[in-house]
């Protein structure tokens, strides 16, 4: 077993070996190394048809049209093409968009900036389970609403909306509708249709896939109501320019077919290996699992520990590689918004950890981490002077 | 590799903790200072044996900075006569376990919980004083 | 001789299999996987100290400070960051935009799309050598310009630009200049300093490093002065959102390590291999060099052919990967707006080719090019019942 | 892999360019139509023998569509009346050699050049019949 376990999957997954091996294919001269924009010759021609397959099996994957996927650097960028580019391509129309509080910073950032530029944004609470309630989502719309932005699978505590009711009352009034997938993507089955969301972001390296790859789904009806934010050349449905990346992109597809394969198989190991970490560890007593219980992908497990302090709890533990609260933006060492949001009190939030695991994550690492778990809880809640107060009071 | 955030002195003292208890029955003085909410609660205890420090405990809720400065304040403190424990004591701290300036205010915490733990002792000290002078 | 033979080294270079060997250590579970936001804990810092280790490879390769690179998906992605990021963000304060017309299509349809958000746009003719007069820029410079745009070296025909020159003019008048140097990397020798630029553009595939990343220098003076076109999570100086793809950040700083190693000996060979295919091919007779001949970076050439349609080269010299006009755009068929603006009329803008090429580029295979287009354009000519006209008229 | 914008039948004839050729001694009709400006220049050139096609040559300026096609046109009327020469021939010949829809306007100038021989084939024919009825 390697140390520090890894168990921030949620934030970033290793590259699969077999993904791996579909990019060093298309990077060295013995290789696919064209311009997937010279169709002119067969380098280029070849990097094309990568381009295309992998396009197919993103988009079967989704169950969406070749056609509607649109390459880009992540989900951050197709967030914000999404939101950006929705809003602004209707800047005369409407000026009105509905999110949430627990969604990714990507899209809470980019309606700060249409707030910047002159729209209305309503942010929903969601109840203390983390969920929001599709009738919110109704009251919250109003005539001039030009967009939804609700997430699938919330990246801190795998909590997991409705989408297919929030779309439901979207398309009704004739609002799209984006929902961010990053973390939906090989943990749940994926159909744009079932869903009936208008634009869906998505994201390779949360799914075995290399970082810095993501697409964005665009339903037809769409296309013509989104505003780029990349200019230049044309590529992608005149919707994003610039040089596709073979490699990324093939790895992208080669991630999203492997995850669809071992979907079904994984998840039960994975619901398996939650079960076991969570029935060690709430032994400790004064442990509360954040988000809902029964709505949630199994690989994230979300809990606050009564009684200790969040930095020395990491510390202690720190043969375990885990994130307090918001794992993309560390650099920001506030209490996760996202907990905040919940209800939890800024030092219940300090204290919450955030164990995501997945492909590579055995039985053993999961026993080792929970033995981490309580070794560490255990030994900061006796040094600590607040627990007596805490069991008297 | 990017080193952690603890320098090796806080992280030793972090993981051991020498020094770390709750007060005992022969306690002269205990002092907390700091909040939950603040991110910090330090609890210093002292026992005193001719104006000298003979034990000294401590008890934290915080980061591992203010836990291995108070450990280490509960050392450096015991055999010094009660008089000299006025005297401020975080920046020392602070440069000798190598903790970053942002962090300072968590050892000023630990600074005051001393600075409790002997106006406690002084004050229990006084009481029976002041009762006599009373009777 | 692998066929066909790659010379189009300008629209993408193979990654270098040591650059490969880079990436290949940063995507799997055994190399460095982590999230570089995710500091605490070890392998998000070990994929930190690797970004942070290229950037100051990036930083070193331009003479600029590593603070000032801010990662992007690639050069188009820095072109529209630093146009429409400069532009949007003075919105109030001036409306006016110079650049030029054989600018890269990232830099045209920023700049259109500018056009369409209100600004003014001065678009400057080049002379027929494809080069800009200073003094034309000084010319074009208004009471309310915001920014010049003007690109190092031109990736149709090779040509430099006096950046220096046209950078003073610009900061005499404090007026914000960008150029794209996304050819220039391992071609020229850069340095920020000498340039005097505020913003300039970079690509790692066309240095043998990865498609899909690039850079977007920013003098410090200049930091405050850009709106980021993502948002979300605020990586990069809060100037570009998203998280950072470890492989493709230490590919980039990986190749331009390389680069500058190689820059001088490769230079010299470059040169060769021009001279010897230009030597061979000019024979033909009718055979016009596109470009100012004295600065020009030696791996581009471009030709335009008297007396052959264009299309039929490209089809007759098969075994050669070249490209026609525009390489990143091949999907638009028009004859290049570039060579158009250097005066050459319709016909003789679509049989133009662009020969480029690089490191992995052997005599044998110039030989053997120049061979191929000695064929082609003589059976090519011979078939045409123009030819006779010409010679008469 | 992607195929190359040209069907095989396109690519074998541009290589070969079979019954390529400028108008010999004993050309009897010779057209032209396209211009370079448009991308297409087609020279047709005819020998006629007793009211037959004996031997007809091309020339071309062009894509390898057009000078596929030219090369087609040329094989396949030899031996043909010059009355049958009249018929609209650009469909068949991109359905024979796989020419796109966007490239049909190419094929039209092909038959353009092809009309234009026959023309000029009768107006050189007309002429001495004319000269004698004036004589
Ligand atoms: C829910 C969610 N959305 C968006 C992102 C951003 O995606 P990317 O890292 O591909 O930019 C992430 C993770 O980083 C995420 O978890
Ligand atoms: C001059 C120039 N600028 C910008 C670009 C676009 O760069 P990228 O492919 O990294 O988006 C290219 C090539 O594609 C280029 O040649």
């Amino acid at each position: 077993m390697r140390l520090p376990v890894y168990l921030d999957y949620a934030a970033t997954t290793p590259v699969d070996p077999e993904v791996a091996r579909v990019m060093a294919g298309c990077l060295t001269s013995d290789g696919i190394y064209g311009n997937p924009a010279s169709v002119a010759h067969a380098p280029g021609r070849a990097a094309r048809e990568a381009v295309e397959q992998a396009r197919a099996q993103v988009a079967a994957s989704i169950g969406a049209d070749p056609g509607d996927i649109v390459w880009t650097s992540g989900a951050t960028e197709a967030d914000n093409l999404a939101i950006l580019g929705a809003a602004r391509h209707e800047r005369g129309r409407g000026a009105h968009v509905v999110t949430g509080r627990v969604e990714h910073k990507a899209v809470l950032d980019a309606c700060a900036q249409l707030e910047r530029e002159g729209f209305d944004v309503t942010r929903l609470l969601p109840d203390t389970d983390g969920r929001y309630v599709p009738r919110q989502i109704e009251e919250a719309l109003r005539g001039d609403t030009r967009l939804v932005s609700i997430m699938q699978v919330n990246n801190e505590t795998g909590v997991v909306q409705d989408i297919a009711a929030i779309a439901r009352a979207c398309r009704e009034r004739g609002v799209l509708f984006h929902s961010d997938a990053a973390q939906s993507a090989g943990r749940l089955a994926l159909d744009v249709e079932a869903l009936g969301v208008d634009l869906l972001s998505l994201s390779a390296h949360k799914v075995y896939g290399p970082k810095g790859v993501g697409a964005l789904y665009v339903r037809r009806a769409a296309r013509r109501r989104l505003e780029p934010l990349l200019f230049g050349g044309g590529q992608e449905l005149g919707l994003r320019a610039g040089t596709l990346p073979t490699h990324q992109i093939a790895g992208m597809g080669a991630a999203f077919t492997l995850a669809d394969e071992r979907l079904e198989t994984e998840s039960l190991r994975l619901v398996e290996l939650r079960d076991r970490l969570w029935g060690a560890v709430r032994e400790l007593g004064d442990v509360t699992l954040n988000g809902d219980a029964a709505h949630r992908v199994p690989g994230i497990l979300n809990l606050s520990f009564g009684g200790v302090e969040g930095e020395s709890l990491l510390h202690a533990m720190r043969d375990l590689a885990v994130s307090t609260g918001s794992a993309c933006t560390t650099a920001d060492a506030g209490p996760s918004y996202v907990l905040r949001a919940l209800g939890r009190d800024d030092t219940l939030a300090r204290s919450s950890v955030r164990f995501s695991f997945g492909r590579f994550t055995t039985r053993e690492e999961i026993d080792f981490a929970a033995r981490c778990v309580r070794a560490a809880v255990s030994r900061l809640r006796a040094l600590s002077p607040l627990r007596e107060t805490r069991a008297a009071g | 590799m990017i080193d952690s955030n603890y320098s090796d002195a806080v992280t030793e003292r972090f993981d051991r903790a020498p020094h770390a208890g709750g007060p005992g029955a022969e306690a002269a003085g205990v002092g907390r200072a700091g909040s939950a909410a603040d991110g910090a609660v330090v609890e210093i205890s002292l026992e005193i044996e001719a104006g000298r420090v003979r034990a000294a405990r401590f008890r934290a809720f915080g980061c591992p900075h203010t836990i291995a400065a108070a450990s280490r304040l509960a050392e450096r403190i015991e055999g010094r006569a009660v008089t000299a424990l006025d005297a401020p004591c975080a920046a020392a701290l602070a440069a000798e376990l190598g903790v970053p300036a942002a962090k300072l205010g968590r050892l000023l915490i630990v600074e005051d919980a001393l600075a409790a733990a002997v106006a406690d002792f002084r004050d229990r000290q006084a009481l029976p004083a002041t009762l006599a002078a009373i009777e």
